[in-house]
């Protein structure tokens, strides 16, 4: 059977008639888990009504989505799962029309689609809540709900008639908002109900909500949990993210796994422990591709936060870098990890704590006077925010430590080719000359020319932000290897990768955070997985 | 239920109230300088003189409602100038006694405008450049393409036609001709689906964008009905000043900006209003009227309009700032 | 003629020599006769064939007036060169651009030209550039705005003073009991705006003692300023007797002002275009009277002449004065070109029948 | 390593090709330019002409200089055309035939063009301001105190001065003077820790502020090194017009941003070349000279000014969009 858009709630429609095709997986040696390749009514093999064929994107130096397939059922909620930068966002943007797949089918109803653009998605009846705010804050709520898709009465818009259609919406789904309200002046958790409501307001079939959940509240997590079942009811599809294992397991009905952009499997969520999806999700083994790490304990401290704060994402942080020591941070997106390093680094205002290098207290709020006093910064958004990408090579390694090389303000040309020389050398940058524009690298080599421009200013901290995001193997490599060097040299390492992996194979203490706190610290041996993610997600 | 709607209507008219604040503000600015002008001359209130202050400030009115979508895009149109000179010199050629030609030059003026505008919006659009880059180079070209046409001031426009569309029904067509201008450019903006475009693209690119708006079409529509607009600017300018010249709307990009700007639009983009666009239009001419009834010399108004500017600015900034 | 030279040679003589000091060099460039001009009547049309090339740097040709003096100038160069006396010709505009006027007046002896024909952006600012012309030998002859350079060959001038002084002294004829007038003047700064602001002011007071300039705006020689600035004026004062016009379009704007206020016309001054003519004699009827003084866009045509004369070997006189009946009550009508647009000036002009008709047909 | 150091050096030669290649764009403009002229006007290789042409532009070059800083930021400023005018209008009231106000003009010009600089980069720092909005009110200001202090054009300079700055130690001071300029802000540009800091802002100012560049305090020293090389166009242009008119700058603003876009600056700022301005005045000025010298209508200059823009925009759009 086909269930048409439209068509009303068929309550118990999974009732006990389906039978399910269980299908053994293989995983790497460890406990094998059940995958579902199709789900069967009444002995019927039901039709999905969208269908995710050999799905392939790429962005620069990034293969987001690997040749991904997979199917969603009516009346199901089906959540991606993955680490951060596994390529479900991008999956979910394809099917909303945002962009357009390298190769690879949609099909909708066993039809298939191209979306050039999101409105044609949104004419076949998807709707999608982005991870990222697309409210438009000076708009009000009613006119954000309707936003291409206003009603109007002889050709104008009939503001009204939308006011009452958005109170009604929210009646109907049980959220409060209030349709005149400016959307940019309520709470961030309003937001996101506004955005959801926006979604709902065209009644889509197949609804996509990209980690909707991250800036609710409980009570609002389980209003959603209600929406999301009366969509359900009503034969409605769902493509749900989030990173809360609980949530997970309360919303989904299936669930496929991604990694690295590739496709782990697709199973029934019932069937699976949360053990087992975070070893699927993480599923990587160990190889030998970290450097040995510290042997020595209790080594002299040479860096130490005490109790810092700054407007709303860090509260109270405290910790120690010790010489020759990597500290890594462990946390799921979006707990104040890059507010904390941004923090640390001067880019952002601290409200309170104190900051001490070597046993000196140190007072900085500025970016530039955290650089002079020592403390380097490698942000995460090599292009956002590490690299001038019109400026050369040479240009970009030199910017962070020009002071350094001057005579009343004119740059002195010679010892700047030399400290150029050196970097590229020394971090093994692959470039045909200095002069080269940083654009034109690939991202490995962009990433070695974000952490040059901060090791050319010699700090004696580093905090490093995602060093290794999007880049390849053997990269991450000489990456892993640098970060080892210097911590030898004894700079002070505090790093955050979102790689679990990584922080396990780079760090020689972990502390984890969520929600701006530091909610435990591993070291040594205690080091694993399990344990990390626990902290990360507060289960602790 | 009943008190919820109570409730409602008054939290509604306090939001109303801070909502359009900036624009309250430019009121409070027209009053105050009303005032001023009511004090410092005494003819300043006579029936002839505000006549007078509203019809030399309608064209300068029609332009700033076209500069207002491309601010709300958040940039600037700096050709609306050569369109308003093109208009022009096209009329006064074209233009004679015998109203047929009146249709036709006024089908040939906003074609030409047209034209301006898909030029704009391809640049913008298709060329990627800054809207202040592109239109600097339409401006130029088409300041040469009007004077090309007529190199110098010659030839006027048919009397009548003239005195009906600024005299016209006891001076109440131009006033009519403004409410009805105003309040289509008001809908548009306010009631329709591409003014909440436009608002939507000036607020956020990737918003609108995956909302299902096509940035790219909405950019280029928005250029498009600025230079009409410049085009309705032009007619009345002409018809104001009954004879041609290639230069005769030179001021009118900057100027419209400046009321542009002053209206409240802001200056990111995604905000800005119709009704603010009447007041600015009002305090710049009013503070030209004053300067004249008290035969201050014109650098004043130069003075002036630059304090105004700024001060506009400020309090835009500081609002903004807080929040 | 209007025996209007007296008056420039006695303000002129004292401030020729200056070369600094701001506002006596103004008065000096419009004033600086340094001996009895010579009516521009007597200068020739020059009929021996020659090579010569000659150029002419126009500050502006950004009114109809001063289009109308290109043309002139075009016309002449264009019978001249037919003629054989001279083999080119090269006309450049500078766009109210005072660097521009220099770099063009650069360019043109660059060309070779022979002669030159300037008219002056500045009094002072041509000063330099004219100077390198004199020193390559060639001849510049300066009409409409003046230059005080003491470099020139010749200058054809016109006195703005006089201009204002008829009008003063006609406006003040015609309100002999005195009476309030207002007083529309061009550009601030400019010499021509302050030598007729000045001659309308003594011809008034001259004739008309008791009369009072109640208010005087500066309307850039413009109608849609003019007419703001009247209504506004017509505003501010109940009683207006005269109004004191420096410009056609400017008077024209106040006559429709007047008629719009319901106000009866009053005597007013202005310039000879077609455009004033033709309001004038339509409002003759109402019993409007006026007084037009002619600035010969012919100018231009004389100061080729001059200029070629001066490069054919005779002698040419440092001054020439470019003098022209003003268009009263007796002639308005013989002078107004109904055939032809507002924007031709019918008095003080050579230009050929088919060339008016080429550039004013209505 | 020798041969490391060969290889580099090989293709640091290729890729300063390839990285100038828009530069290089210009001079092959600069020289189909020049040969045209060559070919249609026997004037123009004429000793006298090139050095008329390249002193009537070296106004332009110095205003494009200083223009070239803030397109670098990813913005325009409109103020330098008023800079100009009162840099002249300073000059023309202060300086007389003794040398000691010679001075004193020069310092209280560039005490004007310092606060001018400095009001715009604190409205668009503190003010948060786009370039355009903040420098488009101080230019009708200042525009405005130029028209208070010289309502007309009146007041000559010393004839001695001006022919030393434009024509001295036999034209050779005027392009000692270009050379010393163009050579320091090329410095400034490329050797200096500040020209480096606008490039990296103007780049991106994120990654500016985290590598610890102040960004506001780049920004405002900017535009006050931009409002100075207004004043020193300003006093170049003095000395070639001799003489006072305190609207004497107004083509400068528009003029100036033509020729540092032309010039290669990129157009959403962090890229742009001093060599490349001095073609761009090049081409600008052979139009004009070109079409003086063949007699052509001024209005031509606007249409071929309006063509090369959006000719240099769409290549360069191009050029980008290919990457
Ligand atoms: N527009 C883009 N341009 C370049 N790279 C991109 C773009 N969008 C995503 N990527 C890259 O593609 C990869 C997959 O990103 P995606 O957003 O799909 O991850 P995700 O699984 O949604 O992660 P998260 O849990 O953090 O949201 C990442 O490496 C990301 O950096
Ligand atoms: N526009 C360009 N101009 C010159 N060289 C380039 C350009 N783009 C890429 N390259 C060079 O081509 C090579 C491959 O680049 P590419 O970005 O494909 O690398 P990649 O395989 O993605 O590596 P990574 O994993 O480090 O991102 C690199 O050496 C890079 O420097
Ligand atoms: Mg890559
Ligand atoms: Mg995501």
């Amino acid at each position: 059977m086909v269930l048409r858009p439209g068509v009303g709630g068929i309550p118990g429609l999974f009732d006990g008639a389906q039978k399910k095709v269980a299908v053994p997986l293989k995983f790497r040696g460890r406990k094998a888990v059940v995958g579902l390749h199709a789900w069967v009514l009444g002995g019927e093999k039901m039709k999905p009504v969208l269908e995710i064929k050999d799905l392939d994107k790429k962005f620069v130096g990034v293969h987001a989505v690997d040749h991904v397939s997979f199917q969603c059922y009516p009346g199901t909620v089906h959540v991606l799962q993955g680490e951060n930068g596994a390529g479900k966002s991008t999956i979910l943007k394809m099917l909303s029309g945002l962009y357009q797949p390298d190769s690879g089918e949609i099909c909708l109803h066993g039809r298939k689609v191209t979306f050039r653009q999101p409105r044609d998605a949104q004419e076949q009846g998807i709707a999608m809540v982005y991870q990222e705010m697309t409210i438009l804050p000076e708009l009000t709520v009613a006119q954000n709900v309707f936003l291409n898709k206003e009603v109007r009465k002889r050709k104008l818009l009939d503001e009204r008639e939308m006011i009452r259609r958005t109170k009604e919406l929210g009646e109907k789904y049980g959220i409060e908002v209030d349709p005149y309200a400016t959307a940019g002046e309520l709470p961030i958790a309003a937001q996101s109900m506004v955005e959801i409501l926006k979604a709902l307001a065209s009644e889509p079939d197949i609804l996509i909500l990209d980690e909707p959940t991250s800036t609710l509240t409980k009570t609002e997590v389980q209003k959603l949990y209600a929406i999301v079942q009366g969509l359900k009811e009503m034969g409605k599809t769902i493509l749900f993210i989030s990173h809360r294992m609980e949530e997970v397991f309360q919303f989904g009905d299936r669930i496929t796994i991604m990694k690295d952009g590739k496709l782990v499997g697709t199973y029934e969520i019932s069937k699976l422990s949360s053990d087992d999806i975070i070893r699927l999700m993480v599923g990587r083994d160990l190889q030998d591709i970290f450097p040995p790490k510290l042997r020595e304990k209790n080594s002299e401290e040479i860096f130490r936060v005490e109790e810092l704060s700054d407007a709303g994402c860090v509260h109270n942080v405290s910790f120690s870098i010790r010489k020759g020591e990597v500290l890594g941070i462990a946390a799921l997106d979006g707990q104040g990890q890059t507010e904390l390093l941004r923090t640390v680094a001067g880019v952002r205002r601290h409200t309170a704590g104190k900051i001490f290098l070597g046993g000196k207290e140190l007072r900085y709020q500025t970016a530039k006077k955290a650089l002079r006093l020592g403390i380097g910064y490698v942000p995460e958004d090599r292009k956002g925010q590490g690299l001038c990408l019109s400026l050369s090579v040479g240009e970009n390694l030199a910017l962070a430590s020009m002071r350094r090389r001057q005579t009343a303000g004119v740059i002195r040309r010679k010892a700047e080719r030399e400290v150029i020389q050196k970097m590229i050398t020394q971090l093994n940058i692959k470039t045909p000359s200095a002069a080269q524009a940083v654009a034109n690298l690939s991202g490995g080599n962009q990433q070695k020319v974000s952490i040059g421009k901060s090791l050319a200013d010699e700090p004696k901290v580093l905090l490093l932000n995602e060093p290794t995001r999007g880049i390849d193997v053997e990269a991450k490599q000489e990456i892993y290897r640098l970060i080892r060097r210097l911590a030898k040299e004894g700079v002070g390492i505090l790093i955050y990768t979102s790689d679990m992996m990584e922080v396990i194979g780079l760090s020689d203490r972990i502390f984890t955070m969520y929600e701006g706190r530091i909610t435990g610290e591993l070291s040594g041996e205690e080091i694993e997985e399990e344990a990390i993610m626990r902290g990360a997600m507060n289960m602790a | 239920m009943e008190k919820a709607g109570i409730l409602h209507s008054k939290h509604d008219r306090l939001l109303l109230f801070k909502r359009k604040s900036e624009v309250i503000f430019v009121y409070i600015f027209l009053v105050i300088f009303f005032i001023a002008a009511m004090l410092l001359s005494d003819r300043f209130m006579t029936e002839r003189n505000l006549r007078n202050l509203i019809i030399s400030n309608i064209g300068l009115l029609f332009v700033a409602y076209g500069q207002l979508f491309i601010v709300l895009l958040g940039g600037v149109d700096l050709s609306v100038g050569s369109v308003i000179s093109l208009t022009n010199v096209i009329c006064v050629t074209m233009i004679t006694e015998n109203p047929s030609t009146w249709f036709l030059a006024f089908i040939a003026s906003l074609a030409a405008g047209a034209g301006v505008g898909l030029v704009n919006g391809l640049l913008v659009v298709r060329g990627r450049l800054q809207p202040i880059i592109a239109t600097l180079a339409t401006q130029t070209f088409f300041a040469g393409v009007a004077l090309y046409i007529m190199p110098g001031p010659e030839g006027i426009l048919p009397s009548e036609l003239c005195k009906f569309i600024t005299k016209g029904w006891n001076y109440l067509f131009p006033l009519f001709l403004t409410l009805i201008v105003s309040t289509v450019v008001w809908l548009l903006l306010n009631r329709s689906r591409f003014g909440r475009a436009v608002l939507a693209v000036g607020g956020n690119e990737q918003s609108a964008k995956s909302s299902g708006i096509s940035v790219g079409t909405v950019k280029i529509k928005s250029f498009i009905f600025t230079s009409l607009m410049a085009v309705m600017a032009g007619l009345f300018i002409s018809a104001y000043a009954t004879s041609g010249s290639p230069l005769i709307g030179e001021a009118y990009s900057q100027r419209s900006i400046t009321a542009a700007v002053v209206g409240g639009a802001a200056l990111a983009g995604g905000k800005g209003s119709v009704v603010g666009c009447i007041a600015a239009a009002g305090i710049l001419g009013i503070v030209n009227n004053l300067l004249n009834l008290r035969g201050v010399s014109s650098y004043y108004q130069y003075v002036l309009q630059g304090v105004i500017l700024i001060l506009a600015l400020a309090i835009s900034a500081v609002r903004t700032n807080k929040k | 003629g209007c025996g209007g030279s007296s008056d420039s040679e006695k303000e002129g003589s004292s401030a020729t020599e200056e070369a600094s000091g701001t506002q006596e060099s103004t008065d000096a460039s419009s004033k600086n006769s340094t001996g009895e001009a010579v009516d521009a009547s007597e200068v020739t049309v020059p009929e021996e064939k020659g090579d010569w090339v000659v150029g002419f740097s126009n500050y502006s040709a950004g009114n109809s007036w001063r289009q109308q003096m290109e043309a002139e100038f075009k016309e002449e160069a264009e019978a001249l060169k037919k003629a054989g006396v001279i083999s080119d010709y090269t006309m450049l505009n500078a766009d109210n651009d005072q660097s521009k006027q220099i770099s063009d007046i650069r360019d043109l002896i660059t060309m070779g030209c022979d002669a030159i024909v300037v008219t002056a952006i500045t009094a002072d600012g041509l000063n330099d550039v004219l100077e390198e012309a004199e020193e390559e030998g060639i001849k510049v002859v300066n009409c409409d705005n003046l230059s005080s350079s003491t470099k020139l060959t010749s200058k054809v001038m016109v006195s703005d003073y006089d201009f204002g002084k008829l009008c003063g002294e006609w406006l003040g004829e015609q309100l002999p009991d005195g009476g309030k007038v207002i007083e529309l003047n061009g550009t601030a700064g400019t010499s021509t705006d302050t030598n007729r602001a000045a001659g309308m002011e003594d011809g008034l007071a001259e004739a008309s003692p008791d009369s009072e300039i109640i208010a005087s705006v500066n309307a850039d020689w413009d109608y849609a300023t003019a007419k703001t600035a009247v209504e506004e004026l017509l505003n501010t004062y109940p009683e207006i007797d005269g109004v004191l016009s420096q410009g056609g379009a400017m008077t024209q704007a106040a006559m429709e002002a007047f008629e719009a206020a319901g106000r009866k016309l009053v005597p007013m001054t202005g310039e000879a275009s077609n455009g004033f003519l033709r309001s004038w004699v339509e409002a003759k009827d109402k019993g409007f009277s006026s007084i037009a003084f002619v600035c010969p866009t012919t100018q231009s045509a004389i100061a080729l002449d001059v200029a070629v004369n001066a490069l054919n070997g005779e002698e040419v006189q440092p001054e020439y004065l470019a003098s022209e009946d003003p268009v009263t009550e007796e002639n308005v009508d013989s002078v107004y070109r109904k055939d032809l647009s507002d924007n031709f000036w019918p008095a003080g002009t050579r230009l050929s029948e088919e060339k008016a008709q080429e550039m004013f047909a209505e």
